[in-house]
């Protein structure tokens, strides 16, 4: 499959979503950067973490305007698989793509720790490799967590199942404790109506490798493959190309393409 | 023409930020203040309209770009012309 | 004219002004005095510090680039070298905590890049007034979120550093930044403007007014005057710095640069002559091409801008147009401003007029070097002699005590607000003796610290400096790395006061003997002094940043206890050495006596048997010994592990139980094993010449510990945790009103 | 009493919020907007003072606490008595 990773200014996580779904994943990556207007053929956008624009004025709220953002919606909007991680979620929200608004940290301080969440609704394509109840062990690394939505639009997302991940203490309990950043309903993902987009707070891309110490993130990256590998057809025998990337420390050069 | 959109969180959502500031001003002894609530202020400086138009792209810009009409309010007031 | 007030106003004495007159063969006007101001200035200029800073060993077997560049530069194998280096802003985060930490963190990032590097980590070290007064805590919550707010923007994980707690910071808090980069070993960037003829570039954030003369505030003494001054901080733009970053980066691996220098301190000066001088060149610019934010800047506010997030590169005038198209693909302004010519002078023009025109060798390489007179402090004699005040009954308690110090106790409140995970390197977070990165593709991986302790100092520099190092290295050890560099940062009072100049002396010669024993070169630092307010000068406080390479990433130990039944060994001798402690200090408000005693042969082998353990993969877990001494570290481990684990631990030593307990002595790492591989640990320490015994056991819900069959410690781990997790952040709780 | 404070940097110092909204207006085709400059609006409820203790104990808040003179400055008025 062929994942494309939006760089906005201000992209931080463009990287390491690159190299986990390229040499972790096997899966043939490129770099969309925001000025463009193609997205170059690509199965699924992945929108990074970050500080798009520097947060300024709110986290996302600039980024949604690049000219890419108009092929990710209209992509989006015939059905194209789409994964926001973190500042990529606040991007969704502030785009229209997904419905609700995200506010500072209850504690009003930036948090990096590794957080549980539980899979509320395993049957999309974001989250089929795992099961409903399953608690993953993921960090979060944000300042704009604090998930709002109006009550009546918090009970329309409840009611379609649209709450894929929600923050849980270790043994999948909720708890306030436990939604660190305060957000509504403990929600820690949230997939659009129609299924094909989703943003999450906590980042997959770090928890993808037994060295950093949890692989649980590799269950997001691994529903997103085998949904497009059904999508296409390819079933079970005919496995996709699969890459053997030469890993460097240093990065390739982001933006160079 | 100067002009200012202040920015500020509905009445309906929480405000910590702005409550943070009432603690800070308690423990410093002003316990006169009873509420404070924080938003963001743009002071825009615009060239080549006349009011009328001013008018019609103040509050769409505030609209558009300054304001999440999901969380937050915004007024504004041209302050020279 | 230049009068008095001037050349006061400029912190330039008159024998200074003098040899300027004599250099350039006239009278200065005021935009060349401003010059040789900033670039004269202590910190630019280190007047007070040169000659002790030359006895650092500089050469070393991994050595790249020693003293002298931005950073330092180590070769780690594979064609990979890391780049690192330390900055203190110090001044600016006393007045205006979160601008004055974040700005120390975009210099010192810029530091590492501009030398082709990528920055793949942030250290700070940080020093406070005591929590219970809020003007310190609104310090450390401006510069903790300072840090956070530039570090994590601009995507680089912080990942290690200290926080200590003393009332002589509570006017002069200190934020010292360390970056670590990586870059290819053959690609690597130096400040030079070689090639006469080539393009004299601008890139990045425009001028404006801010921070003129920061470099010479640096280095002044605060007073009620400075006060009042007020003067202008920078404000930092993370953002931009990133675009920075990848511009450089790009034009860089293309090959589009001849030299290139950040504009850090003393901005636009300090760039075009230092980058001249190195390359033996000239140069002349033109200052109204100089990208200005503001109206109406005359050259001297041009030339001495502080001005964040701006570079200055030097390249041949064919490869201009495509590294303006790098700039402009990242919203960057490149603006040609002038050429290196071969005069060996800065000639630069505004409106026309040749408005600046000094010889740059003057500038940057005969500023005055003193010898200042140094006299041991008179306090020293009543300190140092004192006798020890009896025991209290209730060890059990103290313990308690000793574990809710601010200086011990948990720092998550601080580094949970950085993001120390960006990058995806980051295998051992901040809350281990060290950090540790892997290297994507490869077996090896960094370490790095920061460490210092000032009390040491205080009592006794030359042996403070050394344990500094001696305990660097130790974390070091502990993830089972070798060092192989140092950088470091020298915080002082005024050293025109003999008594500080001899602290200073002192603890310069205490880490480079350290260093020449430990065979590990000095590539660099930063010396900061005049930290002083009202008089009252700081502890003397060197920070130490040392990286060490780990051979083989999959054996790095764990900072906690893995598991219950698991044996705990102790490497190293228990002494009598309660002086300078933590303990005493918090339990007596006692900072008196001598600190704990140092053989660096012995520290080198206990550091060596622990490295090669870790290596046979025999260890679980390791964690040296420091502040608050053997009870501190075993429950540090039993509060680090994923699953808090007790421990029941016998001593049988013949000292005070305080001093086993609580004292600091040196050279001793706690290593935790299985049965079976602990056997191992205990023969391979009796090859080395290492004292090594098991002292206990992992397991239960308590820490206890026997002295010579009494228990002297008996507390639930829960309830040790709490004191220990949640000191800090009850500081910082809001009442609800 | 209700009560408006703004608090914004000064003009010499550097508005890194401001010039990417500015930049970002620019991009979206609002090439009338010459500068923008960010800041925060406090709206502050008192209570039992009058007005000449209000005109005493405002600016105190406001340099105290709200801004940090050495690189903001701020204004304030009275909106509801
Ligand atoms: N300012 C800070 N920034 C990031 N990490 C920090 C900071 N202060 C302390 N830490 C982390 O907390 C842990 C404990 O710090 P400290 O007690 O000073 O360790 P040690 O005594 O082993 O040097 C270390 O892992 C350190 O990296
Ligand atoms: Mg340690």
């Amino acid at each position: 499959m062929k994942f494309g990773v939006v760089v906005f200014p201000g992209s931080n996580c463009d990287y390491d979503t690159f190299h986990v779904l390229q040499n972790v994943m096997g899966q043939e990556t490129v770099f969309l950067w925001h000025k463009e207007h193609d997205l170059r053929g690509v199965d699924c956008v992945v929108l990074p973490g970050g500080f798009s624009y520097g947060d300024y004025l709110r986290s996302g709220a600039i980024a949604r305007f690049s000219p890419i953002m108009r092929e990710v919606k209209k992509f989006a909007g015939s059905g194209g698989l789409v994964l926001g991680i973190c500042n990529g979620f606040q991007i969704l929200l502030e785009a229209g793509l997904l419905p609700g608004a995200m506010l500072r940290n209850k504690n009003l301080k930036f948090l990096c720790q590794h957080v549980h969440i539980r899979i509320e609704n395993n049957r999309t394509a974001f989250s089929s490799a795992g099961h409903r109840g399953q608690v993953l062990r993921i960090p979060i690394a944000h300042f704009d967590g604090n998930y709002y939505a109006p009550p009546d639009l918090l009970s329309e997302l409840e009611k379609n199942k649209q709450v894929v991940f929600r923050y849980c203490d270790e043994n999948g309990k909720l708890s306030e404790e436990a939604n660190v950043n305060g957000s509504a309903h403990s929600i820690a993902g949230l997939i659009n109506h129609q299924g094909n987009v989703l943003g999450m707070m906590p980042h997959p891309e770090r928890a993808s490798e037994k060295i950093l110490g949890s692989e649980d993130g590799k269950i997001i990256f691994r529903s997103m493959i085998d949904y497009l590998e059904k999508k296409r057809g390819t079933g079970k025998k005919k496995a996709t190309r699969a890459f053997r990337p030469t890993v460097t420390p240093l990065p390739p050069l982001i933006g160079t393409f | 023409m100067k002009v200012r959109i202040l920015v500020s969180l509905k009445e309906s959502v929480l405000d910590p930020q702005g409550q943070t500031v009432r603690n800070a001003l308690h423990t410093l002894g002003y316990h006169q203040v009873k509420d404070v609530r924080q938003g963001k202020v743009f002071e825009i400086e615009l060239e080549g309209l006349d009011r009328a138009e001013a008018e019609k792209v103040i509050p769409e810009i505030a609209d558009r770009v300054l304001a999440n009409p999901i969380i937050e309010k915004f007024s504004w007031e041209i302050l020279e012309a | 004219m230049i009068d008095a007030k001037t050349l006061a106003d400029h912190n330039l004495t008159r024998e200074e002004y003098e040899l300027i007159v004599n250099l350039i063969g006239r009278e200065p006007n005021l935009t060349e005095l401003g010059i040789f101001s900033v670039m004269w200035s202590e910190h630019c200029g280190y007047k007070s510090s040169r000659v002790h800073l030359k006895k650092f060993p500089t050469r070393g077997k991994y050595l790249i680039q020693g003293p002298g560049e931005n950073a330092g530069v180590m070769d780690i194998g594979d064609g990979l070298a890391v780049v690192f280096k330390i900055e203190s802003h110090n001044h600016p985060s006393y007045i205006e905590p979160y601008q004055g930490a974040a700005t120390g963190v975009g210099g010192i990032l810029r530091d590492i890049f501009t030398m082709g590097a990528r920055p793949v980590a942030v250290l700070d070290s940080l020093r406070f007034g005591p929590l219970d007064q809020p003007e310190n805590r609104s310090i450390m919550d401006g510069v903790v979120s300072g840090i956070s707010g530039y570090g994590n923007s601009f995507g680089v994980p912080t990942v290690g550093g200290e926080v200590y707690f003393h009332e002589c910071y509570a006017q002069n808090p200190l934020v010292n930044v360390c970056c670590v980069g990586l870059a290819r070993k053959d690609k690597l960037f130096l400040a030079r403007a070689r090639g006469v003829g080539n393009a004299v570039i601008y890139v990045g954030a425009r001028t404006g007014r801010d921070g003129i003369h920061g470099a010479t505030m640096a280095s002044a003494e605060f007073g009620e005057e400075t006060e009042h001054k007020r003067p202008n901080v920078q404000v930092g733009d993370p953002f931009k710095e990133k675009l920075l970053l990848e511009a450089c980066l790009e034009a860089m691996a293309r090959d589009l640069i001849v030299g290139i220098q950040d504009m850090g301190a003393a901005g636009l000066t300090c760039s075009t002559t230092e980058m001249a001088a190195k390359a033996g060149t000239g140069m002349e610019i033109n200052l109204d091409l100089v990208p200005q934010r503001e109206a109406g800047m005359n050259p001297y506010e041009i030339m001495l801008s502080e001005s964040q997030e701006r570079m200055l590169i030097v390249a041949e005038p064919d490869k201009v147009e495509e590294l303006k198209k790098i700039f402009t693909k990242w919203d960057l302004e490149a603006v040609v401003i002038g050429k290196v010519t071969d005069d060996e002078r800065l000639k630069a023009y505004f409106h026309g007029q040749l408005v600046i025109d000094i010889p740059v060798k003057a500038v940057v390489d005969l500023c005055p070097a003193y010898r200042r007179p140094a006299r041991t402090p008179a306090f020293l004699r009543k300190v140092t002699r004192f006798r020890l005040p009896e025991m209290p009954s209730d060890l059990n308690q103290v313990f308690l005590q000793l574990l809710a110090s601010p200086n011990i106790s948990d720092k998550e409140w601080v580094f949970r607000q950085y993001d120390h995970m960006v990058q995806v390197n980051t295998m051992v977070l901040p809350g281990a003796d060290a950090a540790v990165l892997r290297l994507k593709g490869l077996k090896k991986g960094l370490a790095m610290t920061l460490d210092g302790n000032s009390l040491y100092t205080y009592l006794n520099p030359r042996r403070g400096g050394q344990i500094a190092v001696a305990e660097a290295c130790r974390n070091l050890a502990c993830a089972g790395a070798t060092p192989i560099g140092v950088t470091n940062c020298l915080n002082f009072g005024n050293p025109e006061k003999p008594e500080i100049m001899w602290q200073f002396k002192q603890t310069v010669e205490g880490i480079a003997e350290a260093c020449r024993r430990f065979e590990i070169p000095v590539t660099g630092g930063n010396v900061s002094f005049y930290n002083e307010t009202e008089g009252k000068a700081i502890y003397p406080t060197p920070v130490l940043g040392i990286i060490g390479l780990v051979e083989d990433t999959s054996r790095v130990p764990a900072a906690g206890f893995c598991g219950a039944g698991e044996v705990i060994i102790l490497l190293g001798e228990n002494k009598e050495e309660l002086g300078g402690s933590e303990y005493l200090r918090l339990v007596f408000s006692e900072e008196k006596g001598q600190p704990p005693a140092l053989n660096i042969e012995k520290e080198k082998r206990v550091q060596e048997c622990c490295r090669q353990a870790v290596r046979a993969g025999l260890v679980r877990t390791a964690h040296d010994l420091s502040e608050g001494g053997l009870a501190v570290a075993l429950a540090e481990c039993s509060f680090k592990g994923p699953h808090r684990i007790g421990f029941q631990v016998k001593l049988d030593d013949r000292l005070r139980t305080d001093a086993l307990l609580f004292g600091e002595s040196q050279s001793r790492i706690i290593l935790v094993a299985r049965k079976d591989k602990a056997r191992k640990i205990l023969a391979l320490a009796r090859k080395m010449k290492v004292r090594a015994r098991i002292i206990g056991r992992t397991g239960g819900r308590k820490m206890v510990i026997w002295h010579r069959k009494k228990k002297v410690v008996d507390q639930p781990v829960e309830l040790g945790y709490r004191a220990w997790k949640n000191s800090i952040p009850d500081y910082f709780k809001v009442k609800k009103t």
